[in-house]
């Protein structure tokens, strides 16, 4: 039980504790130090992939190893670093923003962050066991299915493991939205971070599919002699490029849309105004989730399908600037006639408004089909994307992070330090991925080993890895924040940006069990309607009472586990059969795990209205 | 099990599952219908041109029953995992069209 | 079509960003120097597109501006409540219409052109030539078709007339990139063949890349297009369909590399009319501009290349060491005599400038 | 609720799999889990159809297939569908042993199926030397199918673990909401082996 082991002190207890907990809260920050650690080891893969590319036929990486870094790169990046950090702000402040006490299945929570985890884990394995995979975070057939050594086969298992992760996620998060709203908080008086939240959970739920089964035919094919994408027995490679985009685009949707609810969040927070058109956000982010899952051929456009097929997804792709753009100026008129406080969270999302704009329409560049024939697969695609996902995404995780770390941790990360970091970030940014679109119409293509030397082209790499430098300088400046501010930084209230929404209502970091009395909603921003009232806190829907919680558990690490193992067992099973005993032992532990989370009566465990009651005192009430 | 509920609501909650009951076996006996028109068709080699979609709206004809009697999304109660499984069949749909015509050329 | 596009260039705005963009990179190399009509085609959409960007962006960074300079904070206004502004329908419409308008602007250029570009009409015309083109790792062969030549690593084009390519690929994806003459299509194993075609205006040699990640030396993968006056290229078929293998060279170093060529390089490599082997035809190695697509063509280079192919380009297909670097010298005497043609040899090519 | 009341309620509500936090909670998400499950499938099932020419030589579907095996699996399962609505029917009257019964009847058919489905399987191997690794249309014949056999081999694991967790306890709030997931979940088999049947085998013949 969570609690009581809580009470145990020491170390061991306390990894104990996080091994076992199915607090959202708790599960957010695992979520926050795996996702930032696979960050930084993603950033230290695209620092070395710029040094490579610093001058004319360097050979600072070997050629092989230059593939496996910008797969495990991309892959890194979206998979580990940015999905998860991005959970690790939903699993905080969802809830929260809601008024629920916990998500729907916190076990299944919990289970969703451990197979992220040793999926994360399996993959990166593959660095130290001879080789990571090399085609491509795309990993397109048949380049995939014949690539030699076990680096593909570790792509397959550990996206496969961490996939099905996720989708719990999702399913969680769309159960909790629609089942554990507090009384009064209808769907539009749902904040933007959870409306995305809630968008982008049925993304997943019906994008990540699609990849699974991508997945398991890729696996099929290179470990049980199947013939998908084996054109010699009537197999056909394209098959594994409609189901990857398929599940692709709506990924960057997916990798997005939380970040646009949290820009709308602290817009609104600093500009102490309420949403501009709320309503056409909301309907705008429905419609770029929905709009989301007719694009995924624009990536295909050189593939052949011929003009009608790109003529109709180039038009589909170009209507979702319009959902896109109600938000962009919808967000400019929250701030218009505002009262805007430039703190570390609103300069990333300030700074996020332009970047994200020229992403974007190199994106709407792009989606022209026939132009794409010339910018497909060059540095020009390389441009565009890292506009929109660090413009974007990035952006908007360094501003949700400042924004809700007091919440998270009890204390507002260092303001100037906070500054100080995202001043060569952002120059750095645009220095490293602008010139790259000019770069692509040069003639540069992606996923080039080594350039040239005498195609004009030495100049414009050399800027792009000056740039990448300024970054890392920034994202170090802002993990020294990280460090300084625990040690330094004073505790805050509960309350330190005034905020709007319900998370501001209870204090930072919240007790285990959120609202001591679940709040009653009674407009949008409902703290802001409270505070406007005159009234210090939120209205309780409900007298002070017992509490029901869920029981922590060690089932959910040991099914991931299980898994973990079974992965290597399919892995290696291709040169040894002795491996099926490791797929065996694997799957035994995980369905054992299953069998007795079945069969085991887990009903919670109560918080008593005493206890509550001598919390309060100490000011958990408010 | 004890039953403390008054005994006319338990009556009329028994009424109304037998009722349903009712519904749920007409439902499947029309599948069982669908599923012999379906195999008749082709085991008789009735040779049409409409053979191909009239197997697939038969198709489509008892799934609905499926899900809306037998998985009751009739009810009330069921409009988000209706919502959701029309996402589903959406996006699913999507996928057969492009699998079918944007694979080979 | 190119009419009423064409016509856009000369307008101001197109012409300066058009004059702007062609500043950057190489000729022959770069998508903004357009000598073909795809590519010029290409690029005429493209300032469109850039230009509603250009439009799109200076609006929404004047509001921009403009609010953050207006709205920020000043010190004493701390508890100053601004009005919470629910929102605005006609701004709402505005915002909405206006993009779709623009949308549709860019939209329909954007069909007619990928129309134009998918276009066949012509490829079964007579006298209208079809190349059949294979992607290889990590190499290009280029066979035209019924006219019983081939060439490797180097296609021959006549300029003034659409050239289709029926492309695809022997074993992994690639994807054939010739940016001053066209865009890009990729080529694919099995059964599905890409079609796309070539019309460049000027004689030239041009740069093309593989642009499909197709394994460690994908970067390697250089090919060009030389393009040639129609009656050169008549020309070019006589050369090629006489080239004789058994041709004695000159020097005796020549005719004892030509010996060990035919004993150890035969497998995979042709020397005139054959079809696709392992290994690239070798017919008229002595007019590639580069060896294997990327090294200059010296004989201390290309000796390098028959002894240690990889350190060139990793992963590459063929063996090391099958000759000793004795008779690499002699080999690559006979390679670099291999001089069939003199077609193309005056054609500009980017490593001039 | 105390948990007195979950597991020995004083008093059967209407609806027993939805009278908890928890189970509305199982039966939504348990719904929007199908959701996925409806693109998985479609997956499998373009590829199936994309791949349904590659059958590098004479094992066509119209070759391999026997429609009286389909036929009969196809009534064995659509039975089972029933069996398991009277199952669901007993627990909204509260009477657990024969939803009890009901389920038990269910299993059995299920097995039915699957025996079937094992036989077919064999024949095709041992008949025709169609596997697969034979052909892509191999390759995505067994990858469809046996993803539905897998779904009816793990349905029946399930309930029969439900069956024989619960029999000396009897029904309560706790677990009538895994009963109906269950049987939703069993129903959704059912809907997938509907368009395989139609797809795979009918429309197979038919060519
Ligand atoms: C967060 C991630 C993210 C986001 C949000 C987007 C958003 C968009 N993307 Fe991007 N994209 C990627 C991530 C993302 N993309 C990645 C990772 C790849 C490469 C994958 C790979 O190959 O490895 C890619 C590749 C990619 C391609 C394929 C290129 C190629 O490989 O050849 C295309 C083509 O259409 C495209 C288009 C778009 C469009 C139209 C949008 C739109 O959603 C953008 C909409 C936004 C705006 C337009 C700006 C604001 C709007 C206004 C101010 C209103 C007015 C505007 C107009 C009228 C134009 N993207
Ligand atoms: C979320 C997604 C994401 C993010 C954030 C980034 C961030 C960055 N990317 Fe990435 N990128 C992709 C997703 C992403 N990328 C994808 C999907 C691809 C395509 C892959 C493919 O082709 O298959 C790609 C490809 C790609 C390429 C093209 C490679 C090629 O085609 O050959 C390049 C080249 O410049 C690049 C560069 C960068 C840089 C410089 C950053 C920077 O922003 C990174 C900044 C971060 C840091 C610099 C971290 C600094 C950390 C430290 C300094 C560590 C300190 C260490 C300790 C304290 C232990 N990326
Ligand atoms: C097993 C097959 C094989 C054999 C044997 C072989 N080669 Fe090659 N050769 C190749 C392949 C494949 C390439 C293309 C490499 C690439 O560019 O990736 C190539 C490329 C070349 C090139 C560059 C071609 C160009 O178009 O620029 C030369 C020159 C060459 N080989 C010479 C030789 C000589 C000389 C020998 C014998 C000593 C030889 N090859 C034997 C397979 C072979
Ligand atoms: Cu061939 Cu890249
Ligand atoms: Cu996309």
């Amino acid at each position: 039980m969570s609690t009581a082991a809580a009470q145990k002190s020491g170390f061991l207890a306390t990894i104990w504790d996080y091994l076992t907990t199915v607090d959202h809260k708790k599960i957010a920050q695992l979520y926050l130090y795996t996702g930032g650690f696979f960050f930084l080891v993603g950033g230290v893969e695209a620092m070395l992939i710029r040094i490579q590319l610093m001058k004319p036929d360097n050979d600072f990486l070997s050629a092989g190893l230059y593939n496996e870094m910008i797969t495990m790169h991309g892959t890194t990046m979206i998979f580990l670093a940015a999905m998860p950090l991005i959970f690790a702000l939903m699993n905080a402040v969802v809830p929260l923003q809601i008024g629920a006490r916990d998500v729907a299945f916190p076990f299944l929570n919990s289970l969703g962050f451990w197979l992220f985890f040793f999926g994360g884990v399996l993959l990166n394995v593959s660095w130290f066991t001879g080789g990571a995979p090399d085609a491509g975070w795309t990993n397109y057939a048949p380049l995939s299915t014949t690539s030699p050594g076990h680096g593909v086969d570790y792509y397959v298992m550990g996206l496969q493991i961490s996939g099905a992760g996720t989708l719990i996620a999702g399913i969680n998060f769309l159960v909790t939205i629609v089942n554990m709203r507090a009384p009064g908080m209808t769907y539009m008086r749902m904040p933007l971070f959870t409306w995305s939240t809630f968008v982008t959970s049925a993304l997943i739920l019906f994008a990540f599919p699609a990849l699974t089964v991508g997945l398991f035919l890729m696996m099929f094919d290179r470990m049980f002699g199947s013939a998908f994408f084996d054109v010699a027995l009537g197999g056909n490679v394209i098959i594994w490029e409609h189901l990857f985009w398929i599940f692709g685009h709506p990924e960057v949707y997916i990798l997005i849309l939380p970040l646009f609810g949290a820009f709308s969040d602290i817009f609104s927070t600093f500009s102490k105004k309420r949403l501009f058109g709320y309503s056409a956000m909301v309907f705008a982010t429905v419609l770029i989730g929905f709009l989301g899952f007719m694009v995924w051929a624009h990536h295909m456009f050189t593939v052949g399908m011929g003009p009608i097929a790109n003529s109709i997804f180039a038009v589909a792709t170009m209507a979702i600037a319009v959902p896109t753009g109600i938000k962009i100026f919808n967000w400019l008129f929250t701030m218009w006639g505002g009262q805007i406080r430039m703190t570390a969270a609103m300069l990333w999302s300030v700074a996020f408004i332009p970047s994200f704009t020229i992403g974007g329409m190199t994106g709407v560049m792009l989606a022209a089909a026939a132009a794409d024939y010339q910018y497909h697969d060059t540095y020009f695609v390389v441009g565009h994307f890292h506009y929109v996902i660090v413009g974007g995404v990035a952006f908007g995780l360094f501003a949700g992070l400042h924004y809700w770390w007091p919440k998270m941790f009890g204390k507002i990360l260092n303001e100037k330090l906070g500054k100080l970091a995202f001043w060569p970030f952002f120059i750095g940014f645009h220095l490293t991925f602008f010139i790259q679109h000019f770069l692509g119409l040069m003639g540069m293509p992606r996923r080039y080993w080594v350039f040239l030397d005498g195609q004009g082209l030495n100049t414009g790499n050399l800027i792009s890895t000056i740039g990448a430098f300024l970054m890392a300088i920034g994202t170090i400046i802002f993990l020294i924040n990280i460090v300084y501010t625990a040690f330094k930084e004073p505790k805050v209230g509960g309350d330190p940006w005034n905020g709007r929404t319900l998370e501001w209502a209870i204090p930072s970091p919240p007790p285990h069990y959120n609202f001591a009395q679940t709040p009653l909603v009674r407009g949008l921003d409902p703290l802001w309607v409270e505070k406007m009232d005159g009234k210090k806190g939120m209205t309780p829907s409900e007298p002070l009472g017992d509490i029901h919680m869920p029981n922590g558990s060690i089932l959910p690490f040991m099914m991931s586990l299980g898994m973990f193992i079974a992965g290597f067992g399919f892995i290696y099973q291709i040169d040894s059969s002795s491996w099926l005993i490791a797929v065996f032992i694997g799957m035994g532990i995980t369905l054992g795990s299953m069998l007795t989370r079945s069969l085991k009566d887990d009903l919670g465990h109560h918080i008593h209205k005493e206890e509550l009651e001598r919390d309060i005192k100490k000011g958990a009430g408010k | 099990m004890s039953n403390a509920k008054p005994a006319h609501q338990h009556e009329y909650e028994r009424k109304q599952h037998r009722e349903e009951m009712k519904h749920q076996v007409i439902s499947f006996v029309m599948m069982i219908i669908f599923t012999f028109v379906a195999f008749g068709m082709v085991m008789f080699e009735v040779n049409s041109f409409f053979i191909i979609p009239t197997l697939i709206l038969l198709a489509v004809v008892q799934v609905a029953f499926q899900l809306y009697y037998f998985m009751h999304m009739k009810n009330k109660g069921h409009d988000m995992p209706a919502l959701m499984m029309y996402g589903g069949a959406a996006v699913a749909l999507l996928t057969i069209i492009t699998f079918t015509t944007l694979i080979w050329w | 079509m190119r009419g009423w596009m064409g016509k856009f260039r000369s307008l101001f705005l197109f012409g300066t960003l058009a004059l702007i963009l062609s500043g950057c990179g190489k000729d022959n190399l770069s998508a903004l120097k357009p000598k073909g009509y795809s590519s010029e085609l290409i690029l005429d959409l493209m300032l469109i597109s850039i230009a509603i960007m250009i439009f799109v962006f200076v609006i929404v960074m004047a509001i921009y501006a403009f609010v953050l300079v207006r709205y920020r904070q000043k010190k004493d206004d701390e508890d100053i409540i601004p009005k919470q502004v629910e929102g605005n329908k006609a701004l709402e419409v505005i915002w909405t219409v206006i993009p779709i308008i623009l949308l549709l602007v860019l939209a329909v250029p954007t069909v007619q052109a990928t129309f134009d570009l998918a276009d066949r009409s012509t490829q079964d015309d007579d006298g209208v030539l079809t190349v059949e083109v294979t992607g290889n790792q990590y190499w290009w062969h280029f066979n035209y078709k019924g006219e019983e030549i081939s060439s490797s690593q180097e296609l021959y084009i006549p300029t003034g007339e659409r050239v289709y390519l029926d492309m695809k690929a022997s074993d992994v994806l690639h994807s054939f990139w010739l940016p001053s003459i066209a865009g890009k299509m990729d080529t694919l194993p099995g059964e599905n063949i890409n079609t796309m075609y070539l019309e460049a205006y000027e004689e030239g040699v041009y740069w093309g890349h593989c642009t499909e990640l197709c394994g460690p030396s994908h970067s390697l993968m250089d090919f060009r297009v030389v393009a040639v006056s129609q009656d050169e290229f008549e020309q070019l078929k006589e050369d090629f369909r006489n080239i004789d293998p058994e041709a004695k060279p000159e020097t005796d170093s020549a005719v004892e590399g030509q010996k060990t060529f035919n004993n150890k390089c035969m497998s995979c490599h042709a020397i005139g009319n054959a079809p696709m082997g392992v290994g690239p035809n070798l017919s008229n190695f002595a007019n590639r501009e580069r060896i294997a697509g990327i090294l200059e063509p010296t004989k201390e280079n290309l000796v390098s290349w028959i002894t240690n192919p990889d350190e060139h380009k990793p992963g590459n297909k063929m063996p090391a060491n099958l000759v000793d670097e004795q008779q690499a010298e002699e080999i690559a005497d006979y390679l670099l005599q291999l001089d069939h043609t003199d077609v193309g040899e005056d054609a500009p090519t980017q490593s001039e400038e | 609720m105390s948990h007195d009341d979950v597991l020995n309620p004083k008093q059967m509500p209407h609806d027993p799999e939805k009278a908890t936090l928890e189970g509305k909670n199982k039966f939504l998400g348990f719904w929007f889990f199908l959701g996925g499950e409806t693109v998985l499938f479609a997956s499998l099932f373009g590829t199936y159809l994309a791949l349904n020419g590659s059958t590098q030589g004479e094992n066509t579907p119209e070759h391999l297939f026997g429609l009286e095996l389909v036929f009969i699996m196809t009534m064995l399962l659509l039975t089972s569908s029933l069996t398991s609505v009277y199952a669901m029917y007993h627990m909204k009257n509260h009477n657990f042993q024969k939803m009890q019964l009901w389920l038990v009847i269910t299993v059995l058919l299920g097995l039915g199926f699957l025996g079937c489905e094992i036989y077919e399987f064999m024949h095709y191997i041992h008949e025709y030397e169609f596997t697969f690794r034979s052909s892509a249309f191999g390759s995505a014949f067994y990858t469809l199918v046996g993803f539905h056999g897998g779904h009816v081999l793990f349905g029946l694991s399930w309930i029969t673990a439900l069956i024989i967790r619960n029999q000396k306890r009897g029904l309560n709030l706790y677990n009538a909401p895994k009963y109906y997931i269950a049987s939703l979940y069993w129903h959704f088999i059912d809907v997938v082996w509907v368009f395989i049947f139609t797809v795979v085998y009918l429309m197979g013949k038919v060519g």
